[in-house]
């Protein structure tokens, strides 16, 4: 137990070491944007360890589920288009309701007749009446100056609100795909949750009247003021000016507002990265105290079980099944959040943006080396994984120039490996990977209970 | 295993620290494009193009009495728009490069413009990024761009194929705001016009096989093909597949389909196929053509002009106002791209630092026929080329 | 208490359990004997809900339970011990068994964040419970142990305390005394006897030590081939010809590990 | 006999947009799917580093080809880079050997449970991405020479004065039969060889063939040795009949895994069964019909609309949902899964 204190604490402050590091040698804005992107990550990260470090489900469908809870922070923040409203809403919402009206009914009859083909028919008669409405309500939306809008638009609330609705969005999305899919193995599961992935990314961006598409949606409102907002504002002037007032002091006059003023603006971008920061690490707090909490309880204890044993655990009256449903959904739905977030803190949403390889594969990545099963692991395994992933790319380039520094610069095999340094990136992470699975197997901060 | 760990730690540190050095009398442009991702295929020739009027400024001793300039690459990743923003952050913060010509893809660059160029105060041109939503962004007239907006095009092309007689036509977009804003610029005109479209079906890049959507599309009984996409992705894909099952035989192009790298492979079978692709007057390109050619760099993409253009762009501005302040480089864009003053071209750099060193004024033309609108964008105007016997042609300029 | 009326279940085509019917009457211990390969596990486990029968039904006190899974059993009453010890390695002993008890306060999440009080005061019944169990079967110096440390015939021992946890009203016993050493099996036998005549437990258990089962065990079932060959008394089911045939006569007398 | 001719229009016209392209491309699917199934059954990993292997592989053949091309080798009019293969081939499998050895061989011998390795090949997916990248880069390559048609749609419709053409491509006609070639051979290989019986043997019940006498090591170098001969040549076929580029590799993998799992993972014959059944379903259900109902109905019966199923644009949901839907009805997959 001590050496894991040890690791712990060594672990967190080399992390912190390195970030300030970045911040007195680089620059402090691009440290906070680490930093920011470090927490969502690592709260990313913090979802799919609770799918897989608690209970064994193997999901690959992060993407999915990160894309939803982007997509839910235009449906809440962004106004709605009162124009596309008039020429489709009401028959899209007809089209939705008919869907889920026969959904219903299919389910409903599914269980209580047993007979297939009834089921079908519904089915069939449900499509086509949707259909109906649905390829006239799409077209007339999307017609709707599509440069500009082309989509129903959002709900116009404030864009924290998304951050729930992104959780919820996915929770439900996971529901869904848990009831169909839960039942399977491992490795089936996996396959399936990144087939999934992908039809419910296809879904998005090709059903413009949601959320426009590939077209993207930018300029999503902030949940924090504006850089250049700031820098005109009296009150953070005046503080910025009282806080540097020596160091203007000692410059000439003439050089004082100049100077000011780059105080000012550098001041403005670091306060609305901080405030950001600020957002990100309560949410981060309050998601891991509540991890903890119930991963410390009987419910904890329960999923440690099944995790160890499904066929003794179901003897002992717990239902394997529902619990993983369970699981399943409190993942995914803290993946949305951290969707929400990312959209949040970029943005803009661009559905073209989310591939496996950056939103599965890499948290996957943060998870294993952060450690599977701690919920601290993964909060360490996104910081490490992101920072690479950001600094890879100048190393690369820098170790490329740094070992044939030797060859005259006409050399191919120097130009080659400069100009093809940026992959080394993709080498660097599969090789962290590899070393750490092999050499340090449960990760950065191991599973606190597992002390075989 | 140890030592491996500690490799990692020592990596991580060294990752830190990693600031390249900032010799005196040198000032850096950073060139952030989407080296990996889905267009890595286009960018690197591209950055290339950069270079080469970086190293052309640089080489000259002209530029802000003998001061050197060096790029410094960063990878915008193209989809990634967090990853796009932190390699700008580093590019302006930690490099503290001057002016960034970038990004690659409009998702990237917008992110980049609203989150990093703008709060920082850094001009910000890019060469490729076309989306029309760009027109629109609130930039505080940091954000340039030396490609037109895809609407444009759009328009042109829609003109092109009406007089060209042809009434029917299916269209195949990459599913990206690229593809799918040409094709909304496209679909309006063209329909206006008259045109009649048979089918409207986007494709996804990279993917593996383009089988099925050339059998739907050449189902519909179009004769010819509208392809916006891009020439070594999904585009060619369409291309080849159409021409393997004789779907099709006459294509119909946009910018990012069109050079050598599509004759080389298709040969003849794409003749008569034409397209329009950004480009300005005969000289303006064929100064450009030289330039490019003696450097050594593959023309035959699009963007590459552009890029060019862009840091060339930046180097004059700073020499405008004799400064590498960042704010006196976006005061002086303007000024150097559009008349009045003497028309500079590609590869006549020095000429131009001079005169502007002397006090004078000078109208960029470079590569592309640069002159930017009032939100900083070229008007752009359009080459109509042709394949004839395996090689594009331009035959006007629109 | 538990009727097993003509079940059959194949793997492929192998008849593993082939028209059984069996009855564990309550308040009895029913001994389940029968060669390796015999089926008794089969049944076990077809009577546990692990799987589904070919054919057959399975009724608990009158209810048919044949399609119902381990979980539902368990509610119902019905408890099992597996033949290899199904321990929850990552657990501690004393998590092991508190984890058994259904419906705690603690298993629902949310009350795991809003009801903390409540379920602390629950965790310490558990806990006194659990300290009980572990005394009665001596074992109480390895409750902080983590289960998948233990030596095999603790693991076994510790399956059995997890169906002490809880009433039941029919435990299962799967090779019980397997790896067990002789001092502990007689404990574990004075145990069974005690839940049996005290708190009213049916038990029904494989087990292959006769000398255990002719103790414990009224009736007796003899399986062999995946059918019943007979039922009777410990006695008369030791000097029945055909069992001794089938069973012993081949030799195959398992080895009691000592 | 008008009537004839449109049926024979309506067929050609099936053959040429979906019964060619689908026969290749399912065929180039089959032999990456026989490759993960093979792995999956022998070693008990979902390999997710297939896809980037293949181009590996790929990168190998076309730097060879190069080399050939260079030196003046050709072969006829078939591509040169069948000539290049059996060095992609032994570089491939010295590649896969050598992860073998550092990577997967340890979490062997520690008995890893599955998943461990799965995050393994992740690793090696990447790594091997980034190599292929870092060797060639990422554009599209094409390295296919020798004559591209065996027939065009030109040659064909002056041929039978039909109003459809046909044509069949080297590429195409070479994948087919490749690849009916080696699998036929992968099946001789595991049904009649020793080596084969003790794969078979090996993947049924690992221990009781260690019991029997069976050489592990062998039996996971032999897996090896199938595996990079069916990678590369999948990776190549693929590559000479569309171009080579990293991405679009390394995307191969989901639908090799669908057609994998659709089959029965791993059932060698599912793999193949499993690889039509996604490349058939993507054309016949995104196929606009129209033009083929032309060709059969009466013109009073003749649709206005495409008369399609689902638009192209879900075309790669398609394989997903398939994918789903057999899971949910037939979990183990057509055949059932597991053994070889």
């Amino acid at each position: 137990m001590n050496q894991y204190k040890a690791r712990l604490f060594i672990s967190f402050s080399m992390m912190i070491l390195l970030l300030l590091l970045v911040g007195f040698f680089q620059s402090w804005a691009l440290c906070l944007t680490i930093v920011n992107l470090c927490l969502i990550s690592a709260i990313m990260a913090l979802g799919v360890n609770i799918q897989w470090g608690y209970a064994g489900l193997f999901n690959v469908g992060i993407m999915g589920f990160a894309a939803l809870g982007g997509m839910s922070v235009v449906l809440i923040s962004k106004n709605s288009v009162p124009e596309a409203l008039q020429a489709g809403g009401l028959k899209m919402f007809i089209a939705l309701f008919i869907l889920a009206a026969t959904v219903a009914a299919a389910v409903y009859l599914h269980k209580k007749f047993q007979r297939k083909s009834l089921v079908i028919l519904t089915i069939l008669i449900g499509y086509f009446i949707t259909r109906y409405f649905y390829s006239d309500a799409s077209q007339s939306i999307e017609s709707v100056n599509p440069a500009l809008t082309g989509y129903l638009g959002g709900l116009g609330l404030p864009v924290l609100f998304s951050w729930i609705a992104g959780g919820f969005l996915a929770a439900a999305a996971a529901w869904l795909i848990g009831k169909i899919t839960l039942g399977l193995r491992t490795d089936y599961l996996a396959i399936a949750t990144l087939g999934i992935s992908e039809i419910i990314l296809a879904v998005i961006k090709n059903e413009d009247w949601m959320v426009r598409g590939v077209k993207n949606v930018t300029s999503i409102p902030r949940p924090v003021p504006y850089e250049i907002d700031l820098q005109q504002t009296a009150w953070f002037q005046d503080m910025i000016a009282k806080f540097y007032s020596k160091s203007l002091d000692i410059l000439p006059v003439a050089d004082q507002a100049a100077a000011l003023k780059d105080y000012i603006s550098e001041a403005s971008i670091l306060m609305v990265k901080l405030s950001y920061t600020g957002l990100f690490t309560s949410v981060l707090l309050l998601l891991i105290i509540l991890a903890t909490l119930a991963l410390n309880s009987p419910w904890g204890r329960m999923i440690r079980a099944i995790r160890d044993n499904e066929t003794a655990a179901s003897a002992m009256g717990k239902d394997i099944t529902k619990r993983h449903l369970q699981i399943f959904v409190i993942g995914s739905a803290i993946v949305g959040v951290a969707g929400a977030m990312l959209v949040t803190y970029d943005g803009q949403f661009t559905p073209g943006s989310y591939i496996p390889l950056r939103f599965t594969f890499l948290i996957w990545v943060m998870v294993i080396v952060g450690g599977s099963g701690n919920n601290l692991g993964s909060v360490i395994g996104g910081f490490v994984i992101w920072f690479l992933w950001i600094m890879a790319e100048p190393v690369g380039f820098w170790l490329a120039d740094l070992s044939t520094s030797f060859l005259n610069s006409e050399n191919f095999f120097r130009q080659h490996l400069l100009e093809h340094a940026q992959y080394i990136r993709l080498i660097f992470m599969g090789l962290v990977l590899l070393l750490v699975m092999r050499f340090s197997p449960d990760g950065i901060l191991p599973e606190t209970n597992k002390k075989l | 295993m140890k030592k491996c760990l500690k490799i990692i730690v020592v990596l991580l540190f060294a990752m830190s620290f990693s600031v390249a050095g900032f010799a005196a009398g040198t000032v850096k442009i950073g060139i952030l494009q989407g080296f990996t991702g889905p267009i890595e295929s286009l960018t690197p020739p591209m950055a290339l193009a950069a270079e080469l009027a970086i190293n052309e400024a640089s080489d000259s001793g002209a530029f802000l009495g003998g001061t050197k300039i060096v790029s410094v690459r960063g990878d915008s990743t193209c989809i990634d728009a967090s990853a796009a923003t932190a390699a700008a952050e580093r590019l302006i913060n930690s490099e503290k490069v001057i002016a960034i010509v970038g990004a690659s893809c409009s998702g990237s660059t917008t992110a980049v413009v609203n989150n990093a160029s703008v709060p920082n105060g850094i001009t910000t041109i890019s060469s490729s990024a076309t989306s029309s939503a760009l027109t629109m962004i609130k930039d505080n007239g940091f954000f340039f761009r030396t490609a037109p907006s895809d609407a444009r095009q759009g328009q042109v092309l829609a003109n092109i194929v009406i007089d060209r007689g042809i009434k029917q036509v299916a269209i195949t977009y990459t599913n990206n705001d690229y593809g799918k804003g040409l094709s909304n610029a496209f679909t309006g005109v063209y329909t206006k016009l008259g045109g009649k479209i048979l089918m409207t079906a986007s494709h996804e890049d990279g993917k593996a096989d383009y089988a099925a959507d050339v059998a739907s599309l050449s189902a519909s009984g179009a004769n010819d093909l509208v392809v916006f996409g891009y020439l070594d992705q999904g585009g060619k894909g369409i291309i080849q597949a159409s021409l393997d099952t004789g779907a099709f035989d006459r294509f119909i192009l946009a910018d990012g389909m069109i050079g050598p790298g599509l004759t080389d492979d298709l040969g003849k079978g794409i003749n008569g196929s034409f397209g329009t692709m950004p480009g300005g007057e005969s000289e303006a390109a064929q100064k450009w053509a030289k330039v490019g050619k003696a450097s050594g760099i593959p023309l035959d993409g699009p963007f590459r002009d552009g890029s060019y253009d862009a840091a060339a762009l930046i180097i004059l501005a700073a020499q405008a106002g004799n400064s590498a302040d960042r704010a006196s480089i976006q005061k002086h864009i303007m000024d150097v791209a559009n008349a009045p003053g003497e028309k500079i071209f590609a590869g006549e750099l020095k000429k131009g630092l001079q005169i502007l060193a002397k006090g004078g004024k000078i109208d960029y033309v470079g590569a592309k026929d640069i002159e930017f609108n009032e939100v900083g964008e070229i008007f752009g105007s359009y080459q109509e080329v042709e394949v004839k016997s395996a090689k594009f042609e331009t035959i006007k300029v629109h | 208490m538990i009727k097993v009326s003509n079940i059959s279940k194949h793997f492929g085509g192998i008849k593993a359990v082939d028209k059984v019917d069996l009855h564990i009457q309550k308040g009895l211990i029913t001994g389940l004997v029968g060669p390796n390969g015999a089926g008794k596990s089969t049944l076990f486990n077809l009577i546990a809900g692990l799987y589904p029968p070919t054919y057959g039904e399975i009724y608990l006190e009158g209810e048919e339970i044949t399609e119902l899974n381990s979980h539902e059993l368990f509610h119902k009453g019905l408890l099992r011990t597996f033949q290899i010890a199904h321990e929850f390695p990552t657990l501690t002993v004393f998590e092991n068994l508190m984890m058994v008890p259904g419906s705690q306060l603690g298993e629902n999440i949310i009350n795991s964040w809003l009801k903390r009080g409540q379920i602390r005061k629950q965790e310490r019944k558990l806990q006194e419970k659990a300290e009980e169990v572990l005394e009665f079967l001596n074992i109480i110096h390895l409750k902080n142990e983590l289960a998948g440390r233990l030596s095999g015939g603790q693991k076994k021992l510790l399956e059995l305390a997890r169906t002490m946890m809880v009433d039941a009203k029919v435990v299962l016993l799967d090779e019980v005394g397997a790896g067990v050493n002789r001092t502990l099996l007689r404990h574990i036998g004075d145990a069974i006897i005690k839940l049996n005549k005290e708190q009213g437990y049916t038990f029904c258990m494989i087990e292959h030590d006769m000398d255990f089962i002719s103790r414990l065990c009224n009736p007796v079932v003899v399986l062999t081939n995946g059918s019943v060959l007979t039922t009777g008394t410990p006695e008369e089911i030791i000097n029945d010809e055909e069992v001794i045939d089938a069973y012993l006569g081949k030799g195959i007398k398992e080895e009691e590990t000592a | 006999m008008p009537w004839f001719t449109d049926i024979l229009n309506a067929v050609v016209l099936m053959c040429n947009f979906m019964i060619v392209p689908a026969l290749s491309y399912g065929s180039q699917l089959a032999l990456g799917a026989l490759a993960v199934t093979l792995v999956y059954s022998v070693l008990r990993f979902a390999n997710f580093a297939q896809g980037d292997t293949m181009a590996f592989a790929t990168v190998v053949t076309i730097l060879s080809t190069w080399v050939l091309q260079n030196s003046g080798i050709s072969f006829g009019f078939m591509p040169t880079a069948i000539l290049a293969m059996p060095i992609a081939v032994i570089a491939c499998l010295a590649y896969v050997l050598l992860i073998d050895k550092f990577v997967y061989e340890y979490y062997r011998n520690q008995n890893s449970k599955p998943i461990t390795i799965v995050m393994a090949s992740v690793g090696v997916m990447f790594i091997t991405g980034g190599i292929v990248r870092f060797v060639l880069g990422p554009s599209h390559q094409i390295f296919s020479d020798g004559a591209r048609f065996i027939i065009t749609t030109r040659e064909f419709k002056e041929m039978t004065g039909l109003s459809e053409g046909l044509a069949i491509k080297t590429s195409q006609f070479l994948t087919v039969t490749i690849a009916i070639m080696l699998v036929g051979f992968v099946f001789y290989f595991l049904q009649k060889t020793k080596t084969g019986k003790a794969m078979r043997a090996y993947s049924d019940n690992e221990n009781l063939a260690l019991l029997s006498g069976i050489d592990p090591a062998k039996v996971v170098r032999v897996t090896w040795i199938l595996v990079a001969v069916l990678t590369t040549i999948a990776g190549v076929l693929y590559g000479l009949d569309k171009g080579f580029m990293a991405i679009s590799y390394h995307q191969l993998l989901l639908p090799t895994f669908a057609a994998v799992i659709v089959g029965g993972i791993g059932s060698p014959i599912g793999a193949i069964v499993g690889g039509f059944v996604i490349s058939f379903s993507e054309l016949t259900m995104t196929y606009a019909y129209k033009k083929f109902l032309i060709y059969l109905l009466p013109e009073a019966l003749e649709p206005s609309g495409l008369v399609q199923f689902l638009s192209t644009e879900y075309k790669f949901a398609i394989s997903f949902v398939i994918l789903v839907i057999v899971l949910l009805l037939r979990p183990t997959g057509i055949f059932k899964g597991k053994v070889i």
